[in-house]
């Protein structure tokens, strides 16, 4: 394991995987042995695949657990369990995808934009933050020889691009000519309500990155389950990603 | 080489080590992570008479040294776990026992009849622990009428070992074992959670969807411990602990208090490897201190049997 | 500033932060380490009629997230705490709560009459999980008719505040809060420790001498606070919070499931200082959310008054 | 704090001391905050003062929180309570004293061998273990200049010095001319009752600082208690030296 910090509260890590360990697909996570003092594991989005074999985690110091895997020196190794949970589903050839990220949601569409470009899909990128300090585009993989201007930033605090959320921005881009087919989005309860809202709206296609407590990780315990149109479905392995036509919102966002 | 055998009624496991109810859904779930080779049983998640879809989330916390959880019972109900989960569950080469919970006593003996006479099902887990029977002043789980009625009534339904899983909520476990131990329990199965619960200062409401939850993991594991020390000097059917046990020291301490098998729940959330770690470990012990079967395992830190009395 | 003024009846505290029985002795012991000056009140080791030996050691054995103690209520007697103790106590400046035990409503009585009378004393709390009282059955402290005889000799012998202190080893917890608060306690304190054991696999006996202990510290905190939110939604007397809390976040979710001020106890072992981080950490609490006194804060996460169920 | 391993499960730490930390006398222990993630804070024995302001712990691996305490990088501020607890009674000028220590006992009497030399009054000093590996002696202050040969090793197994128990120097010791005036000991609770046994049957005055767990270390919770002759004692604030004709020997050692 290696560490890069990548903003004030966010590090970079790489991991060494298993010779056992499956490529992960984008949208699938791990669940993460941080510490022994703590009861559960903690999950993250394999957020890139540098080179066969390994694989990126972009994490947000938000506690005990996350604090723990950022004190580990480098080298030592960390129980994974992965990979884990569904896939993004990809689009069609030529259509424009929209990947909209809140702060660290970042962490969960970076893999797939690297599987879009690689894929040679054209992609857009919304990338939102409270402040320009939260603001994680640049880990996203390089725009450069992009045709259009692919990547916008929005702050709630005005410091850096859009003065205003990155919901600001998605209804603009699902205006325009050209207009995205497909959106992808990962962050806050509140923003992903707002996106799938809005996409809904303008009839485009959506599917979310969900973040939900887990315990198992793999369905056993149902601990990790999220309101949708067909009943309760567990964020570790019916998701973690979800058509959002399928999520009941109200109940995402919670009081 | 020790032998691990472990009897409990007509159940016959390989090894003590369960896998604790909730914890493992129906089995197939941990299929290739979990060693279900070494493991003595599966418990499977408590089946309903209805499918039921559970608490709103926020359903887990964790706490110092432990978890919150309030699944709600979340379960495909009876008729699903016959057609589908049962046979998956078989498949995986372990006994599966299959735990259940009724709202009245006659719906514990429908589930046990229904479970108890198909052959995949190695022995039965009485949960009475269930939210449903809504009795806030007299829970079911302390109450030695209501336990005689629901095990009285599975017994007659079924000829299959069955368990009777205890709350720890409760100042007087050993007047609801000797009910269950009466009415024809073959086995207890001590302890379920603890109620507890977490408040979200943020939010400034409970953490839980369900305000309140149950306590699991390690910060249970005394006061079941305790339980299992208490009712395994009280009654004469095998005693199964539950509660916080994640490692060999742990489930000998189980094992040395009177408990006759143990149970691995949320330490598998941690650490899946921990059930084979547990069975390797107890091999290593008996083989170090000349242990050739569990029967001289079982019970090894009581001097004799007695009751013991709380202090502060 | 805001303003910490919390009271409990006739108990009038500059900070809802009180030191729990049995954890600071009788006060002086910790004079120089803990920070008198902004704690709400000391409540004194647990104090019976005649001197107490207390139980063999071990008395003390850490568990994962908490602390298994067996004192055995270890106590100098009501005389030498009336000819001296309770003298040097009064001398740190702070309330000083006299926690009592008897074996029996009479001795509460007695016990309530003679801390009662003295200057010094400026409320009592009445421990009713003393393990001289031995019911295994049915122990006092989940047994209303007991509490309201208990409550009302002592209620009877003296006009001083009176809490009660509830035992979290119950299932119905709300009869016996309904009975104190019948028979006139002025405040319940929510709650003691919970039986527990471990055992010392290297010796194969108890690790404590009594066997059995009671836990706490973190482990406890969501059983306890589990119990304050049930109860300070039923009863209209104050409920005084104890169980494992550690820092301000953890007394915050005290205050907010609806007590109305909190006990540090094993915290105190780890963090002498913790009293003090927790009122100024409740004051920046309350400055940044704009809260004038403690009204505005206790219950803060109850949405109405509702009883809460439990579920797995 | 800096540490120095001293033996295979042994380090010696010293402490840079608080200004207003009072100058320890030997018997006294600190009671130290290992770890967060640990309810109850770790007594030791204050070990020597290498300077003023500073002071010596000499710590066993025994768990968790002894591992903690060695896991803390060198120049980490650590939580310290103390000094706690009584002395030891110092000898009559003139008289021998001899120090009896087994494994890490060895820790509770090096801080009084210390304070002995200083004083100039003669010691003499039996140091045992199960194991050459257990053996201490090399940490306590330096023999050279002595008349006569004042320290003495045994181990268990035989693999340095005297084959057996320390308690089979003691009773040579006790044995010869120019006996010891007073006997201080440190060690396993079976040694301590051996010594005591033996130190009385001699006439001897003996003290031992004896260890019990503690949450408190100040008296208040009653938690650390042994038994004497009159009645249950705190060992952190009644001890933890006590003259061992007070103890009741049969208690001391458990089933
Ligand atoms: C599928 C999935 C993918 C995720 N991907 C990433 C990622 O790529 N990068 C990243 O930084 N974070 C990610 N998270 C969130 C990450 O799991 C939490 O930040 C982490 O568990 C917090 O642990 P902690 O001990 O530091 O915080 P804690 O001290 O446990 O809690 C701090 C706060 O984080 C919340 N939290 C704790 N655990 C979770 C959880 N499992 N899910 C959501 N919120 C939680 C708590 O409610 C609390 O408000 C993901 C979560 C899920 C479910
Ligand atoms: C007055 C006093 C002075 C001491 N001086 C020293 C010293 O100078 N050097 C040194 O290495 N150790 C000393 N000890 C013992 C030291 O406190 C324990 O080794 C330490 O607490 C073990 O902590 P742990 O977390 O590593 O072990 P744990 O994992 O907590 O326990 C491991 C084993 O150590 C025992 N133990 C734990 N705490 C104590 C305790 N407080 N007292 C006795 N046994 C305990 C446990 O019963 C268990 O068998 C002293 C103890 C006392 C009471
Ligand atoms: C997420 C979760 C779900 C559970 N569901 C059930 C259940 O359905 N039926 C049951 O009898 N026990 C259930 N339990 C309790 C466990 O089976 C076990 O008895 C308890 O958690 C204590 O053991 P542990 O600390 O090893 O987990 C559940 C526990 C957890 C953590
Ligand atoms: C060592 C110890 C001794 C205690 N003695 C008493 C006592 O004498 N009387 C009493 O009412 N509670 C006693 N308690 C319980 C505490 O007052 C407190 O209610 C309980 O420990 C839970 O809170 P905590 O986790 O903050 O310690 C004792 C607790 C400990 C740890
Ligand atoms: S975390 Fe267990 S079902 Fe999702
Ligand atoms: S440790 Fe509390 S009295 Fe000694």
């Amino acid at each position: 394991m290696t560490k890069a910090s990548v903003s004030p509260t966010c590090y970079l890590f790489t991991f060494e995987a298993d010779p056992e360990f499956p490529t992960p697909r984008s949208g699938q996570f791990v669940n993460v042995a941080v510490s022994d003092d703590l009861t559960l594991r903690r999950p993250f989005s394999i957020a890139g695949i540098p080179a066969p074999g390994r694989f990126d985690l972009l994490v947000e110091m938000r506690g005990k657990g996350t604090r723990a895997l950022a004190e580990k020196p480098i080298g030592s190794a960390v129980g994974v369990m992965g990979p884990l949970g569904n896939e993004f589903t990809l689009p069609e050839p030529g259509d424009v995808s929209l990947l909209v990220a809140g702060g660290i949601g970042t962490a969960g569409l970076r893999l797939l934009a690297q599987e879009l470009r690689l894929g040679g899909h054209r992609i857009r990128t919304l990338v939102g933050a409270r402040t320009s300090e939260g603001l994680l585009h640049h880990v996203l993989p390089s725009q450069a020889g992009d045709e259009e201007p692919s990547l916008e930033v929005a702050t709630d605090d005005g410091s850096e691009g859009f003065h205003g959320t990155v919901t600001g921005l998605l209804k603009r881009a699902l205006g325009e000519p050209d207009a995205p087919a497909r959106v992808y989005c990962c962050g806050p309860p509140a923003m992903i309500a707002a996106v799938a809202g809005i996409a809904a709206k303008a009839g485009v296609p959506c599917e979310a990155l969900l973040e939900e407590m887990m315990a198992c990780g793999v369905g056993a315990c149902r601990g990790c389950v999220v309101a949708t149109r067909s009943g309760y479905k567990a964020v570790c392995s019916d998701g973690p990603v979800f058509d959002t036509s399928e999520l009941v919102l109200e109940e995402l966002v919670r009081a | 080489m020790p032998d691990l055998t472990t009897r409990i009624g007509n159940l016959t496991m390989r090894s003590p080590v369960m896998l604790a109810s909730g914890t493992v859904g129906y089995g197939p779930e941990y299929e290739g992570i979990i060693d279900f080779g070494v493991t003595g049983a599966i418990v499977t998640k408590t089946i309903t008479l209805k499918l039921r879809e559970g608490n709103a989330p926020p359903r887990l916390v964790e706490t110092h040294g432990g978890l919150l959880n309030a699944i709600g019972l979340e379960n495909v109900g009876l008729e699903r776990f016959l057609a589908e989960k049962l046979r998956e569950a078989a498949r995986l080469g372990v006994p599966v026992v299959a735990s259940v919970a009724g709202t009245s006593p006659e719906e514990f003996g429908q589930l046990a009849a229904a479970v108890g006479e198909r052959d995949e099902v190695a022995a039965i887990e009485l949960n009475i622990s269930c939210p449903n029977v809504e009795r806030p002043r007299n829970p079911v789980w302390s109450d030695p009428a209501a336990v005689t009625e629901i095990v009285s009534a599975a017994r007659a339904a079924t000829s299959k070992t069955l368990s009777l899983k205890l709350s720890p909520n409760t100042s007087d476990i050993l007047s609801v074992a000797e009910a269950a131990e009466r009415a024809g329990a073959d086995a207890l199965t001590v302890a379920n959670t603890l109620p507890g619960m977490r408040i979200d200062i943020k939010r400034r409401r409970p953490a839980l969807g369900n305000t309140t939850g149950g306590l699991s993991g390690a910060a249970l594991m005394p006061v079941n411990l305790a339980l299992v020390w208490k009712v395994a000097g009280h009654v004469s059917i095998p005693v199964i602990g539950s509660g916080g046990l994640a490692d060999t020291g742990d489930a000998l301490e189980f094992l040395a208090a009177g408990a006759a098998a143990v149970q691995v729940g949320t330490a598998l959330f941690a650490n899946p490897a921990a059930p084979a770690e547990i069975v390797k470990g107890l091999e290593t012990y008996m083989e170090e201190n000349n242990l050739a079967s569990m029967d001289e395992l079982i019970g090894m830190a009581r001097e004799e049997r007695r009751i013991c009395t709380e202090t502060t």
